[in-house]
């Protein structure tokens, strides 16, 4: 299909990339009105002082193997492996999910321990950045998901492995946009009440 | 913005390089769980001012091995690469100047 | 086309040229040293534009007449894709023309932004007091409040303006000030943003609340200067005024006398001023403070603002209500007739919104109450000389 | 929701067996389920005029209230409301979309191409866009409209201050809207890289498809930032976040900088579609080709990267620190220098030309002229110093009117009665048009001219009356009359449309290249063929279409090679395989806003739009690439391109 472009590139995987490009912007404002926030706690708790560092290890792992699994479901249906597609689609869901509950988990500490969505700038941005970066892999999970009902339709072959390339794309930037966060807004110190 | 340049627009080799087999994803994983744990090292380790470059550059050098190894970026097309790479310079550009206005640098 | 650009440019020209008379609030008539900086580093700049403007309009009207296809003919005219040389050094001119502006434009902005240090002698309470000019500018819907710290502001914490230590003097509407001084203003705000704005003796500054900004005044003779709130601040912006009164140094003295007498309640004799002091502490003190009369903590909590204006001093000053209105007649009497209107019914004389705890709402006071409560008003503070009551008055 | 269909079909066709493809035909149901981008483009025209319209109503409300001082028209409530959304219906729901409806029209023309690269997701961007304006708009019923500004500033946004549903209206429409700007953007992004006839390098493409590509990318990059300023309103208004909330420490100025951050790109936005409009027809009316063509496309790169770095000079009295003030002054005044290139480069492109001055090139230098004085007093607001004094003043209202009127809508109307003939296949009346032009020059330079004057003399913007004295008087009277002289030239614009659609009724289309023109679009047929081209031309140069029929003899004198009817295209071929209409598009939609009425109302609303949002998108995905029942024509090898060339997202 792709050779028929002025490029040679496909129009979804090049439409992929731009939305991309332009999701950068999104997250670059987030993160940066995040750090804009991260001193304005209010009277509420300081995000040195609720961060559980060893628990967004695990999951921000969690994430960041999900991105090997994602790439391994993109060679199997390249190779027309459609079984570990099918097995890696699904690990990669299963993983992302995990990831999700752990901020639910998170979140629900938080919220336990007083930091609340309106607690504080803080809380308002910390929770909008991650809440963010968990509706995208969440919308993953739901692409990956509708990518395995199609794969058990017999609809998902080598011939339109591009659509979990696509996918893939989407799921490896989300991961990416992790690593900054985790980097950034976890492991960078953080300042106490 | 980049895409202005002339050379490439018409008849982009249509490059098909094989792609890494699976077991050398699965060495590029270990690598980044390698660094991961690095990082999270850096949490239980005090290493002082060094710190916070230390966390950048692993942080830049994992973004940068997902970007270029699993989203292909390194075998794939340079459009591609250049919209990602005019996304990810301008965000940092402009939010740069954002956060030094509001003197979030000296702030500490 | 022609002529209707020669008519409107000859209208511009003249305009620019100061011939307006009444424009209380022109930009291009500096009173101060500050705002002719500013007028200064403009007018070349407004030239350099007129230059450039009738060079590109003088091509079009060439193009018009010279090389209008006037034969409906085939022929093609020499075809030229373009002319680098030409095209580099129409880049590099506008590019050096705007250099040279830049260098100007930056020596202007730093002398913005430089402060003098000029401490004046004031007397307070029988004290000589060195005083560093400096006032506290604070925006609120909508209306502007003045507040002077004679011992400095270094011991003020202005990072939330609704709550302020007490200051030595506190008016509204209108910031008295020194002449041949520097006035160094910190502006901020207790709801949304303003913008403090006397065009004849500087540009504006945003009042932000949450925000602490530097500003500074400064005239060159005693006058009445007026202002605007430029920031779209919300239901009655347009209804947020301010002036600068400038005064020589000796009259500056004599108000700052004036203002630091607190109001008691013994020196009231007449029955109707009694009664009215009475509908004062009863409706107006929730909000209003009046020096000797209530405390300048913690009151308008009722508002949004936490603030109402302080009345210490109410008839020293010439307007009120955000300064819509003129509390005297040009020959010096007070328009008793728009005050009690106004104490009738705030929010018909200007849109607030009293509902929404912003504003000044409608008392349901009865007429007698009116009046006595305006004969209360009147006997606070002393009434301004009448070169400052007509020099309020605009039309 | 679904045609029922007799014929069969197969498997593969109709996969789950109920999502087929509405069939084309005519009427309003080809109107709402098109996947053409010249219908859509046409849509996008009508309703941005529409709009635009409404908008102008508004404006001349405003003026009426401002005529004389103590004005009573409106009162400060309404007049709040009646100014924000002038404003937002001006920028997002008239100029932006008009400005789509060139691109969606002549982009896939221009590049000789025979749609975008995204068929139904071009549908679906309109019609998210009609459902965004739709949307903000019906705050007038429920509630009132927003007060806060175009701008919204925060805290004077928050539900303290604009306790009316007006601002969750408009932080909501405008997210809409947004989605739809991106979408497009995205879609005509890959158009431009990917579908360009053989032959057609960047280089090569027309100014105006450049200018348009630049734009495409700007809003790639500039709609998620307003997109973010937006969320955080939202958030703040519908669940209490603190973004904006200074007594916890928030900082006002966040608000500005993200809105200005997407802001000045989108002045960049409005305006360079207009500069790709009248770099198209000055060469033709000047019958000489642009000047400096790589200067031209480059210098609106330039504008377009330079664009990103000047935002905080909408801020340089808000309180921002004096070394912030001096950098974004410097950037401001060199960004003047790529747009004085251009003015310079069009003048030379009349310049010994023989020029023709039909109403669109009247339109055009319409642009130059008042443009340049909308870019001169711009470079004095670049003086901070003396912005201090300027801004918040009708001086600044000046300025941007002789921006966005002087060089976006004169472009805009240029434009109009240039592809009028292309669109509509007959001219628009050329006296009327004269006319037309004329009245909206002089009732333009009566509005906004003295609103410099009134700027200097000290009139705040923003406010809905200014009492007697301060010599405000005489200007607003005159611009008001102004005002009205606008608008009836407006209505000559309109009666121009009714009599000219009037007289050619019943007339053969009027020839396909009615003013010797120069690029690809005018090779197809006037009105367009519903398949663009009948064989996809091959492109030797820039301007190939006018070096088709100009050709140069021995002594270097252009003439004829051949005539435009030789030249153009017939229009004829038959069988040729276009993308086939959808409804979810339009499905989808619908879904938005009901989603952000559910927001602001009763949550239990956005059940239904949440259902047909999810409904929609996956009867997309499932829905079969092609209308199975549809005329399928010998796949000769150019309908192959076709196919393949319009992908089925």
């Amino acid at each position: 299909m792709s050779e028929e472009t002025t490029t040679g590139l496909s129009h979804n995987k090049l439409a992929m990339w731009v939305f991309l490009g332009s999701e950068c912007l999104l997250f670059g404002a987030l993160i940066s009105t995040y750090l804009l926030y991260r001193n304005k706690f209010y009277d509420g708790p300081a995000p040195g002082d609720i961060f559980d560092i060893p628990f967004t290890s695990v999951s921000s792992f969690v994430l960041l193997m999900s991105s090997l699994t994602m790439v391994l479901a993109l060679a199997a249906i390249q190779r027309g492996d459609i079984r570990n597609n099918r097995l890696w689609l699904l690990t990669t869901a299963l993983l992302g999910a995990v990831f999700i509950g752990g901020q639910v988990y998170e979140f629900t500490t938080f919220i336990r321990e007083g930091l609340g969505y309106t607690t504080s700038p803080f809380s308002s941005a910390f929770f909008t950045l991650t809440g963010f970066h968990g509706v995208h892999v969440s919308l993953g999970i739901v692409m990956l998901m509708s990518l395995l009902i199609s794969s058990y339709r017999g609809k998902l072959t080598q011939k339109n492995s591009e659509t979990v390339e696509i996918i893939g794309l989407y799921w490896h930037f989300v991961d990416v946009v992790w690593i900054i966060i985790f980097t950034v807004i976890y492991l960078v110190p953080n300042p106490t009440s | 913005m980049d895409t202005s340049e002339t050379t490439t627009d018409v008849e982009e080799e249509h490059e098909h390089h094989e792609h890494p087999s699976d077991g050398k994803y699965m060495q590029i994983a270990l690598i980044l769980a390698i660094i991961t744990a690095a990082e999270v090292a850096t949490y239980f380790v005090h290493i002082g001012d060094a710190l916070i470059p230390t966390l950048m550059v692993m942080m830049v050098v994992k973004f940068w091995i997902v970007a270029a190894w699993f989203m292909h970026l390194r075998f794939d097309s340079k459009m591609f690469t250049r919209f990602f790479v005019s996304g990810i310079v301008l965000a940092i550009s402009v939010y740069f100047i954002f956060l030094t206005v509001f003197e979030f640098w000296t702030e500490g | 086309m022609k002529k209707v650009w020669l008519v409107f440019t000859a209208a511009v020209l003249l305009a620019l040229s100061g011939c307006a008379a009444d424009a209380e609030l022109d930009t291009l008539q500096p009173q101060g040293p500050t705002a002719r900086d500013i007028d200064n580093l403009l007018d070349p700049v407004l030239i350099i534009a007129y230059v450039v403007f009738f060079l590109v309009f003088g091509a079009t009207v060439i193009i018009w007449w010279k090389f209008r296809d006037r034969h409906e003919d085939e022929k093609f005219p020499k075809q030229i894709h373009g002319n680098t040389k030409l095209e580099v050094l129409w880049t590099i001119i506008p590019t050096l023309i705007l250099a040279g502006v830049s260098v100007f434009t930056l020596i202007t902005l730093s002398s913005l932004n430089s402060r003098e240090t000029n401490e004046i002698t004031l007397q307070v309470e029988n004290e000589s007091v060195a005083w560093e000019p400096e006032v506290v500018v604070i925006g609120q819907q909508w209306w502007w409040e003045f507040r002077y710290y004679f011992d400095g502001l270094d011991g003020v914490d202005l990072s939330d303006a609704r709550n302020l230590p007490p200051a030595d003097i506190v008016t509204a509407g209108q910031l008295v000030m020194p002449i041949g001084q520097e006035i160094e203003l910190s502006v901020t705000s207790r709801d949304v943003i303003h913008s403090f704005w006397i065009p004849a003796l500087n540009g504006k500054r945003d009042a932000a609340p949450g925000r602490v900004h530097p500003w500074k005044l400064e005239a060159d003779e005693p006058g009445v200067y007026f202002g605007q709130c430029t920031e779209f601040c919300g239901l009655s912006h347009s209804r947020m005024r301010m002036q600068a009164i400038a005064l020589e140094p000796e009259d500056f003295q004599t108000w700052v006398d004036q203002q630091l007498v607190d109001q008691t309640a013994d020196q009231i004799t007449d029955e109707a001023v009694a009664r009215g002091l009475t509908v004062f502490e009863n409706q107006c003190a929730r909000c209003h403070v009046v020096n000797g009369v209530n405390e300048d903590t913690s009151i308008g909590a009722d508002l949004v603002s936490n603030a109402a204006p302080n009345l210490t001093h109410f008839m020293s000053r010439t307007t009120y209500a955000g300064g819509i209105f003129n509390l005297y007649e040009p020959d010096g009497t007070v328009d008793r007739t728009q005050l009690e209107a106004w104490i009738r019914n705030a929010p018909a004389e200007k849109p607030a919104y009293a509902q929404g705890r912003r504003g000044m709402p409608a008392l349901g006071l009865s007429e007698d109450e009116i009046d006595d409560v305006v004969d209360y008003l009147q006997t606070l503070g002393t009434p301004p000389s009448s070169f400052i009551i007509q020099a309020t008055e605009v039309d | 929701m679904t045609d029922t269909i007799s014929e069969e079909v197969t498997e593969e066709q109709r996969p789950l067996g109920v999502y087929t493809r509405p069939k084309g035909g005519n009427g309003w149901r080809d109107w709402i389920t098109t996947v053409d981008h010249k219908k859509i483009g046409i849509l996008y025209g009508a309703a941005a005029l529409f709009f635009f319209i409404i908008g102008g109503i508004e404006a001349l409300l405003i003026r009426l209230q401002l005529a004389t001082p103590n004005g009573t028209v409106l009162g400060a409530d309404m007049y709040n409301q009646v100014f924000t959304m002038h404003g937002v219906t001006m920028i997002f729901l008239a100029a932006m979309p008009l400005a789509a409806a060139f691109a969606n029209y002549l982009i896939p023309l221009q590049i000789g191409a025979r749609d975008v690269a995204f068929p139904r997701l071009n549908a679906m961007s309109f019609w998210v866009f009609l459902a965004g304006g739709i949307f903000i708009n019906l705050s007038w019923l429920l509630g009132g409209a927003p007060d806060g500004g175009w701008f919204g500033y925060a805290p004077n946004t928050g539900v303290i201050f604009s306790p009316s549903v007006g601002m969750d209206f408009y932080a909501i429409g405008l997210q809409i809207t947004g989605i739809a700007s991106l979408v497009s953007a995205i879609n005509l992004t890959v158009t431009v890289l990917n579908m360009r006839a053989p032959g057609m390098t960047l280089f090569k493409m027309p100014v105006l498809t450049w200018m348009l590509f630049v734009v495409q990318l700007l809003l790639v990059f500039a709609m998620p930032v307003i997109a973010v300023a937006l969320f955080l309103l939202m958030f703040s208004r519908q669940f209490g976040a603190n973004f904006f909330n200074t007594e916890m420490g928030a900082d006002p100025l966040l608000w500005q900088h993200l809105f200005w951050i997407f802001g000045h790109p989108e002045v960049y936005i409005l305006v360079l579609p207009s500069f790709g409009i009248i770099s198209e027809v000055i060469p033709t009316f000047s019958r000489k080709p642009i000047f400096g063509y790589d200067f031209m496309v480059f210098s609106g790169i330039a504008i377009g990267f330079m664009g990103w770095g000047v935002w905080a000079h909408h801020m340089f009295v808000s309180g921002i620190g004096p070394l912030s003030v001096a950098a974004f002054s410097l950037s401001t005044m060199f960004i003047a220098v790529p747009t004085g290139v251009k003015i310079l480069n069009w003048i030379a492109t009349m310049w010994g030309g023989r020029v023709k001055f039909s109403s669109p090139m009247l339109f055009s230098v319409g642009v130059i002229s008042m443009f340049t004085i909308g870019g001169l007093s711009g470079v004095t607001h670049a003086l901070s110093p003396a912005d201090t004094q300027q801004t918040d003043t009708y001086y600044i209202v000046a300025h941007f009117h002789y921006v966005i009127f002087g060089g976006i809508i004169f472009g805009l109307f240029a434009g109009l009665y240039f592809w009028w003939p292309k669109v509509f296949g007959h001219m628009l009346d050329e006296k009327m048009g004269k006319i037309n032009f004329w009245v909206m020059l002089v009732g333009f330079n009566m509005t906004f001219g003295p609103m410099h004057v009134l700027g200097l003399q000290g009139m705040s913007r923003r406010i809905d009356t200014y009492s007697p004295g301060f010599g405000f008087e005489a200007w607003n009277m005159v611009a008001t009359i102004g005002s009205f002289i606008i608008a009836l030239s407006v209505l000559i614009f309109l009666i121009n449309v009714v009599t000219s659609v009037k007289k050619a009724r019943g007339k053969p289309p009027c020839g396909p290249d009615p003013w010797d023109a120069r690029s690809l679009e005018w090779m197809t047929p006037n009105p367009t063929p519903e398949h663009n081209f009948d064989e996809i031309p091959t492109v030797e140069s820039l301007d190939e279409f006018w070096h088709r029929k100009w050709g140069t003899d021995d002594e270097g004198q252009i003439v004829r090679v051949a005539t435009a009817e030789e030249v153009c295209q017939k229009g004829t071929a038959t069988g040729v395989h276009l993308p086939s209409p959808s409804y979810w598009p339009l499905i989808f939609a619908i879904g938005l806003p009901l989603l952000g009425l559910g927001l602001i109302f009763n949550l239990w609303l956005t059940l239904p739009g949440g259902i047909l949002i999810v409904t929609a998108l996956y009867a997309w995905i499932f829905e079969p690439v092609d209308d199975p029942d549809g005329p399928h024509g010998d796949h000769h090898e150019v309908n192959e391109e076709i196919s393949e060339g319009a992908s089925d997202v």
